[in-house]
């Protein structure tokens, strides 16, 4: 699947979710779900300092491809952070740059996409982009 | 449920007041907000938003220098709201009162002009473990542009000063600063008898006084604090404006903080004489309509009666505290019971995070301030990421408390459901 | 009297739009009122006064820190102020803009935070003969600190800055700061050439705004300017609220000015590390609601259209020009003509003393200013008291001027009589 | 005539000038009408600085009783002040000392005496207080 695919899936999962407390019930279970991250990778260097939660992010480059780890203390963030890395692991570092994260505006947690709140989820998008530009680069040089 | 027509304090109607604040009646999500972030900031009454809209309306104008009416009608409107700050707060003389944009900048500028005149290598600035940021950094940045330290009065597991080696932390200090009410944790310091040691040695001392002045009556000659400092957007006035309170000696000592228009006396590029107090110390064109509204505010509050405004709080702090009790797995943050405590509860449920319990306070319409409060190193003595924090101003009601309450169980069954 | 129905720029309609500032509407001492203090400061049309009323009643909260709704919403209206000013001065990036209280302030801030990385003893600041208060005693006091001196372009009997000089007098400058537009003269400084020259040096260059952004197009880009200050209430904005510019690169290399909530990233007793642009200087609350007013000021004259406003106040100064000269007796102190001027027109008339002719217009209803209008050492280049100074804003019509001519005669009648 | 009969009868002149400018023209006038001050005494000694006018003062202490001569750049503050000192001069210190000056105000020219304007006059009023009660100090002491 795309990236795009992969986002209206999860957009198509949440419509079926009416209310607000189902809808966090399902990404608080998905934050439960499993650890998302290898505890050696959860150091300093990896860790993204939001204002209000932290986040935990290690990437991985294997045959083209980017993949990502990742954990947070808070547990919303963590559901967030699961999706995130479900619609984004796997990919090239190029889409990983075009890609436009829109799943979490439409699922209605676009608060956590504001910069104003600062909060971890944020900075950890930021994050990958990063990686990702950093790998393309490479690759075109390469 | 309670009977929200149970007026907890018999000379306040809450239900009466809450209309003076129509933002308050409104649903976010679905749900009627219910407003518990009054430590952050507080809501206006219709009185104080009149009062600035009725200055632009009709005298808005440039104050002191003009010579044509408006000018001076807005000058006597300024200076008034100067005279109603000085008798809110008991201070001698109406020009000991400093308009600033808030607490922090009222820090700043005697950190930043005490600090020039007064502060040397080795000397110390003595601080408390539970201040605001805006009482820690200011004094960091002017310790290090001088050589001096920063000492810390440490704090126990209840959240209480512990002062029984004040009298050594006071050695080489130059000036006191901490605050009357904890914004982290809502504890009252016990701020007369630290005031009272610090002059023993003839060291001053400054009272953050941004969670205080809204809950208590504060009278600085009872006091005999040296200076104080609060911001008028906590103290249902507008944003943008606050006080400084300093003793007419200790300013006539400090060197002038920002220069500029109003400050000073005479100016030629050789010489510039500054003016006399308060005016030395407020450079620029001042905020005319926040200093009306913050006036207007304090009016408010004196037609409801501050002891009227305690007492209302008190109760329904009683209240809050007994009922969040009940609440499974909660902790507070901060032990102290409802008379010793202004405004303020912090608290955790479980191991949840505060911030996951915030949103979910949120969804339900619940405003509480979650994180560290510009408090960091409350929450690194206590070893927590932060708390929630729900904070009590003079409308807040018992529903409020309840559906806070019922907010909570419900977000910690969903969190750890 | 000439018929005021004529509108002067068909682009603007005068007596339409004065309806938006209800202020002057007024009477005093039995006239209607004729505003022509408006460099002092502006009356604020509904929808700024509106905008302010607005957010209290819907979402005032704290901003930045806030999980919760209010909080959020007013933290986006706040940001959207700073956009919106970014975008009317056309900076690079939204956080080169900081919000400060006024142009003073935004002075003061680069004046103390300059000062402190980058000037030493033996240093010069470049300010010009024609410069208001608030940018002559910042700089005073950071080169009395630093040892520092405080060099002066001079100005001639037109009120023209004398440039030839100008490459000798930047010889061991580490900053140019001077006026866009004077205050007490109203002449447009030749502003790209004074930045480009120092730019040859490497000298950064802060333009002190105040009385330029509320008649014509200022794009800090195209001036290629490091620094801009000015205050919204002299832009039909709120008190209270202005604005410091600065370059991505100098606001990056400048250490924080204020310190407190906000301006942190982290802060431990040991060691604190700053936040990013623009919170690095924005400590404690700002004032959100007169942030939020100032956007709405933007708003509102973006809607006139920036060059309308500057066409239509151009067109008014020519006929205020035309018509004041042809009182007897009176003399300009400072000569631009209408292209070279904004706003501001100061004058004298025979041997008058400029408070008694001002008492006088004031008793007929007629505001303007008299005196030094913060710009002392202007009146001693020109060894006089003082000046009458009237200020246009976009609302004052033809009808204004010629008020105010009839005035004059009037007072000078009464006075010489 | 005591100082609150002086100041009835200006009180009582003032109430024939029905509009404000033959209430300012008389004032003017009486601005104009004689130098109030031997100019050897215009010195920088006894210059009170106001932020928009300037008024020299001096005082004279004989018989017991204060006089006064001054001057001012602005002719309406002048005005004003050769009317305080009509009042106030010939007076003993303690008279001077317990006055209270209400003309000022009763003749509609109350922003002269608001130190928000911080002119000139004010701050002659209060140097003329000042001298009075040195003086009244003094012979008490003697
Ligand atoms: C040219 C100039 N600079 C600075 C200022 C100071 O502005 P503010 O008093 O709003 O800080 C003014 C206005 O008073 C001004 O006209
Ligand atoms: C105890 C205390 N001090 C200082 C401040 C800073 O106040 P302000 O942000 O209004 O300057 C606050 C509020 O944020 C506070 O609660």
């Amino acid at each position: 699947m795309t990236i795009q695919e992969e986002q209206q899936e999860i957009i198509a999962d949440f419509e079926y979710l009416l209310n607000w407390d189902d809808k966090y019930e399902y990404i608080i279970q998905l934050g439960k779900e499993l650890p998302l991250i290898d505890s050696r990778y959860k150091t300093e260097d990896n860790l993204i300092r939001g204002c209000q939660s932290r986040v935990w992010l290690h990437a991985d480059f294997l045959d083209g491809k980017l993949s990502f780890t990742a954990d947070s203390d808070a547990i919303i963030t963590k559901g967030l952070v699961s999706l995130v890395i479900k619609v984004l692991s796997g990919h090239t570092p190029k889409e990983i740059v075009d890609a436009e994260i829109t799943f979490i505006e439409a699922i209605g947690l676009s608060s956590h996409l504001s910069p104003t709140r600062s909060n971890g989820l944020l900075s950890m998008l930021k994050q990958i982009k990063l990686y990702a530009l950093a790998y393309q680069a490479k690759s075109v040089h390469s | 449920m309670h009977d929200t027509t149970t007026i907890s304090d018999p000379a306040l109607n809450i239900e009466h007041l809450r209309k003076d604040f129509p933002i308050l009646d409104q649903t976010i999500y679905g749900s009627p907000l219910v407003y518990l972030d009054n430590a952050a900031t507080t809501q206006k009454p219709e009185a104080v938003l009149k009062a600035m809209d009725d200055y632009y309306h009709t005298i808005n104008s440039n104050v002191h220098r003009g010579v044509h009416y408006l000018s001076q009608r807005a000058t006597e409107a300024y200076e008034g709201s100067r005279q109603k700050i000085a008798d809110f707060i008991n201070a001698r003389h109406n020009h000991e009162i400093i308009f600033t944009r808030g607490t922090t900048e009222a820090i700043n500028l005697v950190a930043a002009s005490f600090g020039k005149k007064f502060l040397q290598a080795g000397d110390s600035i003595l601080v408390s473990a539970v201040e605001h940021h805006s009482n820690i950094v200011p004094w960091q940045l002017i310790c290090e542009e001088k050589g001096a330290t920063l000492r810390v009065i440490p704090v126990d597991d209840n959240g209480e000063l512990i002062l029984h080696d004040l009298h050594r932390l006071l050695e080489g200090v130059k000036l006191v600063a901490f605050n009357y009410v904890s914004n982290s944790l809502g504890i009252i310091n016990p701020v007369k008898h630290i005031i009272s040691t610090a002059h023993s040695y003839n060291i001053p001392v400054l009272l953050d006084a941004a969670q205080a002045v809204q809950h208590m009556e504060v009278d600085v000659q009872d006091l005999d604090v040296d200076f104080l400092a609060f911001s008028s957007h906590k103290l249902y006035g507008p944003t943008g404006i606050g006080v400084l309170y300093g003793k007419e000696e200790w300013l006539n000592q400090l060197p002038p903080y920002q220069g500029g228009g109003e400050m000073i006396k005479t100016v030629t590029f050789e010489k510039t004489t500054y003016n006399d107090l308060p005016y030395k110390f407020e450079a620029g064109t001042p905020d005319m309509a926040g200093a009306i509204g913050l006036g207007a505010a304090i009016d408010y509050i004196l037609g409801l009666g501050i002891r009227n405004v305690r007492q209302a709080e008190h109760n329904l702090m009683t209240y809050a505290l007994d009922t969040l009790q009940d609440v499974q797995g909660i902790r507070f943050i901060g032990k102290a019971d409802s008379a010793n405590r202004a405004g303020v509860i912090s608290f955790l449920v479980g191991d949840i995070h505060p911030f996951d319990l915030g949103e979910i306070l949120d969804k339900q319409g619940i405003a509480v301030r979650t994180g560290h409060h510009c408090a960091q190193p409350v929450m690194d003595r206590y070893c927590i990421p932060g708390t929630v924090r729900a904070s009590l101003a003079v409308y807040n009601n018992r529903e409020d408390v309840d559906r806070l309450a019922a907010g909570i169980r419900k977000a910690a069954k969903l969190l750890l459901g």
